[in-house]
């Protein structure tokens, strides 16, 4: 209804394969990032920060890794809450050894760290294929899980065996530690899902991403049309865990502050990435977005109406959640595979036809 | 102003436009084609160079002065360049309908004396090389599309690409005489020759100079404040005077950018894209769309259905006021900006008018409901009158003062008068210089002063000054009782209904009127998938009884408003027959622009007609087609012929 | 003979035992994707599931209490009454059943066709699903099952290998009573799926779907079936599990122990999956056993899973499941 | 005749035909205890369109897959531009400039037409990872010049209507057309047709048949194809390998062949003993 796309033609293949081709998109766009850097940072508290945008920001990235891997190349993986944890520890480990370092970089190597390790786990993928990769990486997720809790040195010793993040500033502002304000840690989480999410939109929109979806679409095809499966599914699996890596790091250097392995990167994580994911849409950079809000928008809502409106206990609230997080997923595997990226381009197909129905 | 001083040497001739363009905009849009998935554009400096390579390559291929290079082949940027490219050397350009048949292409080749001919693709050399044996003049050939070429013999065909290349490496040798020859040409060369399809008999070349292109795109540009950042879309065919008019006369004065669709496939995406901001289609055209439009909102949602309809009513009652900048109710142009967010907008950005400044249309009488549709949604769609022999404008409507049934007053520069049997004479600048090679038939049409006769019936309105066509001049008739007998009029009324796609009338020198239908096959095939009607094929649906009832119908309305008018109450249908194929020009019952071959029709259904007149309500015929291959066949048909209610024009008067 | 190696012995007995309840588990997972090509993630919650019902019925509590409670401020907690075991066990028997025709009707029916690992990913969904729907019926807390099986030492084989070795190997009741239910329930299932109609029809479906049904086998008939066999295979192995260690949601990790036995046994073979079960179960024991102490122990949580990763590298079919040959 | 001169012959309607290209020597190969082939030789020539014909189960699919390096033979060797082939991974063959359709279609559902016939490319790009992700400069510089490229076939298989069109929306006759675009795009040295014709209606025949035509006349492109309707080869092909139970029964011009008294019998099924 709102698309006038009249006169908004291409000249040029740039133009042609930008990622919003539509002027209108594009404009709407601009505004979003407007917003999320003009007008947030001023306005957010703590309350705001800890519930919704920091965990959003941190699961955002999280769920580009794991679409990357799941969505674009179609690997199954169970153990995103494992390699969360590797960046968290790695990105701890940093942190103690080299105080001096600015975090921006300790968040980077930790990342790449998490790479490396994700390239050893996603090597089985070579023999093995769809669930029974899924339920190999499993073994990640609970090695990685026990191996941080019982080798001490991963957390220093330290005698609760959890870890915590000592404060570190850029430009002189606190961004982990527990004097950090909320734009601090608002603006620190965003600037790098920013730049994440630039990065992934360039790689699955060329002959990366490509190669990707061709082994996704049809492995045995891909790979007789000279793809190499070795190459494809391993750089796959190294830049999506470097993503999970950063989100791990973030997660707990930024967000919890102090983590133990079990509760923070259990397997409950992986399902939590990997439901995002799904709801949001497969294949989808603006899918990642979307289902990472949705997953922590729902908790807060039913949070806020059961337990804060109907004075519910909120063991019973949580139950209820779980039910209503499986049937949604059951739901939308159902109506719609592709998740709510799918519902939003059909909805824009249908504005873009308004008024005609088809 | 430059405009102003079109009579200086330096603007008379096409070539030298060009030169004053790529001097004057030489970064701006020429021209643009889709091709390769994006809109390939060429600026003015760009297409200067290329116009002149292809001119080189001309010569260094031995075209002389005063040669015919035919172009034959869909709207493309290098047949236009090779056009003016042909005006440099001192040529004639004669482009062609490119849907035309070997043989129609042979006449006109061979009329011309073409010699050389440049071809869009394989299929239009094909066309060439089938008739060449008797066209000793043609001397090359260059084509455009490589694709499938290179087995062929080469010794006298080049691609075109390969021609400018030839051209460029000569500049040294040959440029000189291409600069002799563009300094040669004056105000009065021929610019063009075109070939009117002609209602009857064989096609006629009329040549256009350089003063009727140049003279007439300079007024209509200033009618319309033509701007230099206008763009086109250039989808109708080049053998047409409009196309030549807009895509090259208007565009090379006012330097607007000329856009070519990909191919027919892809036109309406195409002109979604560009959006063009001065636009010309036929009737048929807007007809098509509207229908269109309303099959596809068949089948939208309850809610949205009566939105549009509620906006749409709305727009019918003021939306031609506000384009006309009438007063309207604060209200009302509120009630409208809503409109214009829910339904106008999107609706014409779906159909690519979003951003249409002028719009015209013209070759037909177009049906009212249509021409207030699109002008209710804002579009300024506007009416003109013409023909080749003017270089198309005759009359226009000036923008605020446009109505259905009229065709507006003169184009500055024309003179027209009306003589006492009716039929409309002009005298203009634009006015051509001759038919090539028809002296007679020149000086039959245009006299000693210049007035050319239009062949149309028409008259001036006293109040608005704002000419009005009846029909032509020579099938406005008389019937047996002495009574006015004026077909087209009643057709184009028939046509206005979207189930009727076209309509034959008769009856000059006859006691009544009998017609041929001819149903809309997309429109009516949709009414009888809403009615549950069966049929496979155009012949069974067009004698299907149900059918006939609703055609019958129409007729019927048209009876009553035509006997409306006391002077033409005569003419009412009082038999008609739907016909069991679509008129069609393959088959010579149309003409290239589709207007209708009565004469044709008249011999070739004579026994149909018969029929009508005989009272019969069933007759077998077998009618002769040819395909698309120019293969023949024949189809066999027993037809119904219906009776029409009449209103009595004589009981009428007396009542009066 | 040396302590050492008694011990050993005894630790890949108990895993023996231990592999048989992940068989049992196991043998569920086969059933259904045999049948029906869908990897079923929830069938762990199935038996924790089945296993909060039966004890539910057991104890006379009142479904969905907890949740009526919040919602009309009522304070229900308990029927008051106490069914006999074996009346429960039917009862939890029908409630799987009925189960299983409600998630063919609302999930399954309209996931035909789609790709495996979509099918899969809807299991999780249901695990979540029931997990929560049975936290809400039942209750959370932990609760203790007794359908009156034995437990405790078995007297006999201690005594008996006390006097062969002079050192009493330690066997639980519930684990020999576990692995004959299990054989037992093997057994029956073999001959059912070789001898009865449906089991024929079962076996016929497994085979090819498109060829099923232009048999006129009922697709959905079957599904109702297996998901019902598994559901009750579920009861069985909740029973079990429910009385070693109490009803609670750690009950419902053992599918994630089932999984490695699947890879490793092959998905679609109900040998495999005992054998792999039996594999799985003894092999972590023996390794806690022995290299355990060296690594800080607690390997079983991951043992499996490496295990059957390394394994599945060098036959990625598992042991007894099908040769893959890849064509275009 | 001039089809045995070594260093090539121009067809009757003009075409050049070049040395060998391809040579298979004795290949033979087997799934477990089944012979798929047997001990087949025979040669494929620059610019040819080669066909591999015989009744269905006759090995022709088992050939091509091994033409195209997916199933590797137990016995015989695989000359290629004068080498030798070793054993190959199918991607590594693919690099080699050998491109292929497939039988039942294998397009990339997820993808748009575009993107597919990208695919096909891929063996041609070669900017980084890094460039990739970085994307303003090399990569877009070669996604570009790529793009040209394939639009140049988009053009010349006249599918630019569907252009953006996902693939799992187009009717089968479009889909084998774009995946013989897409195989275009790798600008092989040898394109292998599985049965290119199968399913089609006749106008989609006609089409792929002038379409294959063209693409051996404007890229001179060496083609091999399978195909078991007989006449449809016997127009398009210069010559012809018959292949029967894995085994090669005849091999020459369509007429040699068409009048090979062992070709008869194989398509008249005359019982084999």
């Amino acid at each position: 209804m709102f698309y006038r796309e009249a006169g908004d033609f291409k000249t040029s293949y740039a133009d042609d394969s930008q990622t919003f081709p539509i002027r209108f998109d594009r404009l709407r766009y601009y505004a979003v990032i407007a917003v999320a850097f003009g007008i947030v940072p001023f306005v957010i508290n703590d309350y705001w920060a800890n519930a919704v945008f920091v965990p959003f920001l941190i699961y955002a990235i999280a769920a580009l890794g794991l679409n990357i891997l799941t969505g674009y190349c179609g690997q199954v993986s169970l153990g995103t809450g494992g390699f969360m944890a590797v960046g968290a520890y790695a990105c701890y480990k940093l942190m103690t050894a080299f105080p001096e370092v600015s975090i921006l970089i300790h968040v980077l190597l930790a990342g790449g760290v998490t790479a490396v390790v994700g390239v050893l786990f996603g090597l089985p993928s070579l023999r093995i294929k769809g669930f029974y990769l899924a339920v190999a990486t499993l073994a990640a997720q609970f090695f990685l899980v026990w191996l941080f809790n019982k080798v001490p040195w991963f957390y220093n010793y330290s005698a609760s065996g959890q870890i915590s993040a000592p404060e570190r500033t850029i430009l002189g502002q606190a961004v982990t530690g527990a004097n950090t304000t909320a734009s601090a840690k608002y603006l620190f989480c965003l600037i790098i899902l920013f730049a994440l999410a630039w990065l992934a939109r360039n790689l699955t929109r060329g002959t990366v991403g490509r190669k990707w979806m061709a082994i996704r679409d049809m492995d045995i095809a891909a790979e007789i049309i000279g793809v190499n499966p070795l190459t494809t599914k391993l750089s796959a699996f190294a830049i999506s865990s470097f993503y999970i890596g950063v989100a791990g790091a973030l997660f707990f250097a930024v967000y919890l502050g102090a983590a133990e392995v079990g509760e923070a990167f259990g397997i409950q994580k992986s399902f939590l990435i990997l439901f995002m994911i799904i709801i949001g849409g497969l294949g989808s950079i603006f899918g990642s977005f979307a289902g990472a809000a949705f997953m922590v928008l729902l908790p807060v809502l039913l949070k806020n109406v059961l337990v804060g409106q109907l004075g519910w206990a909120t063991d019973l609230a949580a139950h209820v959640e779980l039910m209503i997080v499986g049937a949604l997923i059951v739901i939308f595997l159902i109506a719609e595979p592709h998740g709510m990226a799918q519902l939003w381009r059909l909805a824009k197909e249908k504005l873009r036809l308004w008024p005609f129905p088809h | 102003m430059v405009e102003k001083t079109a009579t200086d040497a330096a603007l008379q001739s096409i070539p030298a436009l060009l030169a004053r363009n790529a001097a004057k905009w030489g970064a701006m849009p020429a021209y643009r084609e889709k091709e390769f998935g994006i809109w390939q554009s060429w600026t003015w400096s760009e297409t200067a160079d290329e116009v002149r390579a292809i001119a080189l390559g001309f010569l260094t291929l031995g075209l002389e002065r005063g040669d015919h290079v035919a172009i034959i082949g869909r709207n493309r940027p290098a047949l236009y360049w090779s056009m003016m490219a042909a005006q440099m050397c001192g040529a004639v350009p004669v482009p062609l309908y490119q849907d035309a048949v070997a043989e129609e292409m042979a006449y006109v080749l061979d009329h011309c004396g073409a010699r050389f001919v440049v071809c869009g693709d394989q299929e239009q050399v094909d066309k060439v090389l089938e008739v060449q044996d008797r066209l000793p003049n043609i001397h090359q050939i260059a084509y455009l599309d490589r694709r499938g070429m290179r087995k062929y013999d080469h010794s006298q065909m080049n691609a075109l690409a390969d021609v400018a290349a030839e051209g460029r490496a000569a500049h040294q040798r040959v440029g000189a005489e291409l600069d002799k020859r563009i300094a040669e040409l004056t105000f009065d060369h021929p610019c063009v020759m075109l070939y009117t399809s002609g209602t009857t008999g064989k096609p006629k070349g009329v040549v256009l100079s350089n003063r009727n292109i140049i003279m007439t795109s300079k007024n209509s540009a200033e009618f319309d404040h033509l701007r230099q950042t206008d763009e086109v879309l250039a989808y109708l065919p080049m053998a047409w005077v409009g196309d030549f008019i807009f895509s090259i006369g208007q565009a090379l004065w006012t330097g607007f950018t000329v856009n070519c669709p990909e191919n027919a496939s892809t036109m309406m995406n195409d002109l979604r894209e560009i959006g063009p901001t001065y636009f010309f289609a036929p009737p048929r055209v807007f007809e098509g769309q509207l229908t269109n439009v309303m099959i596809r909102m068949e089948d939208a949602g309850k809610l949205k259905k009566r939105m549009f309809d509620h906006y749409m009513a709305l727009a019918r009652r003021v939306g031609p006021a506000i384009l006309d900048g009438k007063p309207v109710s604060a209200m009302d142009r509120l009630r409208y900006r809503l409109g214009d967010i829910f339904v106008y907008g999107p609706l014409k950005n779906t159909l690519g008018y979003s951003r249409i400044r002028v719009g015209y249309t013209a070759g037909e009488a177009i049906g009212p409901e249509i021409f207030d549709f699109y002008r209710s949604l804002g579009i300024n769609l506007k009416q003109l009158y013409g023909q080749t022999e003017a270089s198309v404008f005759i009359t226009q409507q000036p923008d605020g003062q446009v109505r259905s049934d009229t065709v507006g007053v003169p184009s500055p520069g024309v003179e027209v008068r009306i003589a006492d049997n009716g039929e409309v004479f002009y005298r203009s600048p634009g006015t051509f210089v001759e038919y090539y090679k028809n002296a007679e038939s020149t000086a039959s049409t245009k006299d000693a002063e210049g007035w050319v006769a239009t062949g149309d019936a028409g008259f001036f309105e006293e109040d608005t000054g704002h000419l009005r066509i009846i029909d032509r001049a020579k099938d406005v008739g008389k019937m047996a009782d002495g009574r006015l007998f004026a077909p087209k009029y009643v057709e184009n009324k028939l046509k206005f209904y979207p189930n009727i796609l076209e309509a034959v009338v008769f009856g000059a020198g006859r006691e009544m009127c009998t017609a041929f239908i001819n149903i809309d096959l997309t429109a009516v095939g949709n009414w009888a998938e809403r009615n549950n009607i069966a049929y496979s094929s155009y012949q069974e649906l067009a004698a299907h009884p149900k059918v006939y009832e609703m055609i019958q119908g129409h007729v019927e309305e048209v009876n009553r408003s035509v006997a409306a008018d006391p002077m033409l109450s005569g003419c009412q249908i009082h038999r008609f027959l739907i016909l069991h194929k679509e008129l069609d020009a393959d088959d010579g019952e149309l003409t290239r622009t589709r207007k209708v071959r009565r004469n044709i029709i008249a011999e070739k259904f004579a026994d149909l007609i018969d029929a009508l007149y005989a009272g019969k309500d069933q007759i077998y015929t077998e009618t002769e087609v040819t395909y698309e291959d120019g293969r023949k066949g024949s189809i066999k048909a027993t037809l119904t012929l219906r009776d029409a209610a009449v209103v009595d024009g004589q009981k009428r008067m007396a009542a009066e | 003979m040396p302590d050492q190696l008694l011990y050993a012995i005894e630790a890949g007995l108990n895993g023996l035992m231990a592999g048989v309840l992940y068989a049992l588990v196991a043998l569920g997972f086969v059933l259904i994707f045999k049948a029906s090509g869908i990897f079923n993630y929830a069938q762990g919650v199935l038996a924790l599931f089945a296993a909060l019902t039966l004890v539910g019925f057991q104890n006379g509590q009142i479904p969905f209490a907890h949740l009526l409670n919040a919602i009309f401020g009522t304070d229900l907690h308990e029927f008051g009454w106490h069914l006999p075991a074996i009346v429960a066990i039917v009862l939890a028997g029908g409630v799987m059943v009925l189960l299983a025709i409600v998630i063919e009707r609302y999930v399954l029916k309209h996931l035909v066709n789609q790709a495996p690992i979509i099918l899969f990913m809807a299991t999780i969904g249901m695990a979540y699903f029931l997990e929560g729907l049975g936290d809400i019926m039942w209750g959370a807390d932990i609760k203790k099952l007794d359908v009156g099986l034995p437990q405790g030492i078995n007297e006999t084989i201690d005594s008996v290998t006390y006097n062969a070795f002079g050192y009493g190997f330690f066997i639980d009741n519930l684990d020999i009573v576990a692995s004959v239910v299990a054989a037992a329930l093997v057994i029956s299932l073999t001959i059912f799926s070789q001898y009865s109609k449906q089991g024929r029809a079962l076996r016929a479906v497994a085979d090819d779907h498109q060829a099923a049904l232009s048999v006129g086998i009922s697709l959905r008939f079957i599904w109702v079936l297996v998901w019902s066999i598994a559901g009750f295979v579920a009861l069985v192995a909740g029973i079990m599990w429910g009385s070693k260690s109490g009803v609670q949601f750690s009950l419902s990790l053992i599918a994630l122990k089932a999984l490695p036995v699947l890879m490793l046994g092959g998905f679609t073979s109900i040998p495999g999956a005992i054998v792999g079960g039996l594999i799985i179960g003894m092999g972590e024991k023996l390794f806690e056993f022995f290299v355990g102490p060296m690594i800080g122990g607690a390997t079983e949580n991951w043992f499996a899973y490496v295990l059957a990763l390394l394994f599945l590298v060098f036959r990625p079919q598992g042991l007894f499941g099908e040769k893959i040959i890849e064509r275009v | 005749m001039n089809q045995m001169n070594p260093e090539g012959y121009t067809t009757a309607d003009g075409r050049k035909i070049g040395p060998v290209l391809m040579e298979m020597k004795n290949i033979t190969l087997r799934f477990g205890g089944v012979k798929a082939i047997t001990d087949i030789s025979f040669d494929i020539r620059e610019g040819e369109i080669r066909a591999i014909i015989g009744p269905n189960g006759a090995g022709k699919s088992s050939m091509l897959n091994v033409i195209s390096g997916f199933y590797v033979p137990q016995e015989g060797e695989v000359w290629f531009k004068g080498y030798k082939r070793g054993p190959m991974k199918p991607y590594q063959v693919a690099r080699l400039g050998i491109a292929r359709t497939f039988q039942n279609i294998a397009l990339f559902d997820g993808m748009s037409v575009l993107d597919n016939i990208m695919t096909g490319r891929l063996t041609l790009m070669n900017s980084g990872l890094m460039a990739q992700a970085m994307w303003w400069g090399t990569a877009e510089k070669e996604e570009t010049a790529h793009r040209e490229k394939v639009e140049k076939i988009i053009d010349f298989l006249e599918i630019q209507a569907i252009r953006k069109t996902p693939v799992g929306r187009l009717p089968y006759g479009l889909k084998k057309r774009v995946e013989l675009a897409r195989a275009l795009a790798a600008e092989p040295k040898l394109l292998l047709l599985d049965e290119p014709m199968a399913g089609m209606n006749v106008e989609e025949k006609e089409d792929m048949c002038r379409f294959i035509l063209d693409v051996n006349d404007e890229f001179g492109t060496t083609i091999a194809l399978i195909e078991h309707d007989m006449g449809v080869v016997m127009d398009l092909s210069d010559r012809v390998v018959v292949m029967d139970y894995g085994k090669k029964i005849g091999d020459g011009t369509p007429d040699e062949v068409r009048n090979n008294p062992d070709v008869i019998n194989a398509y008249l099924g005359v019982s084999h003993d």
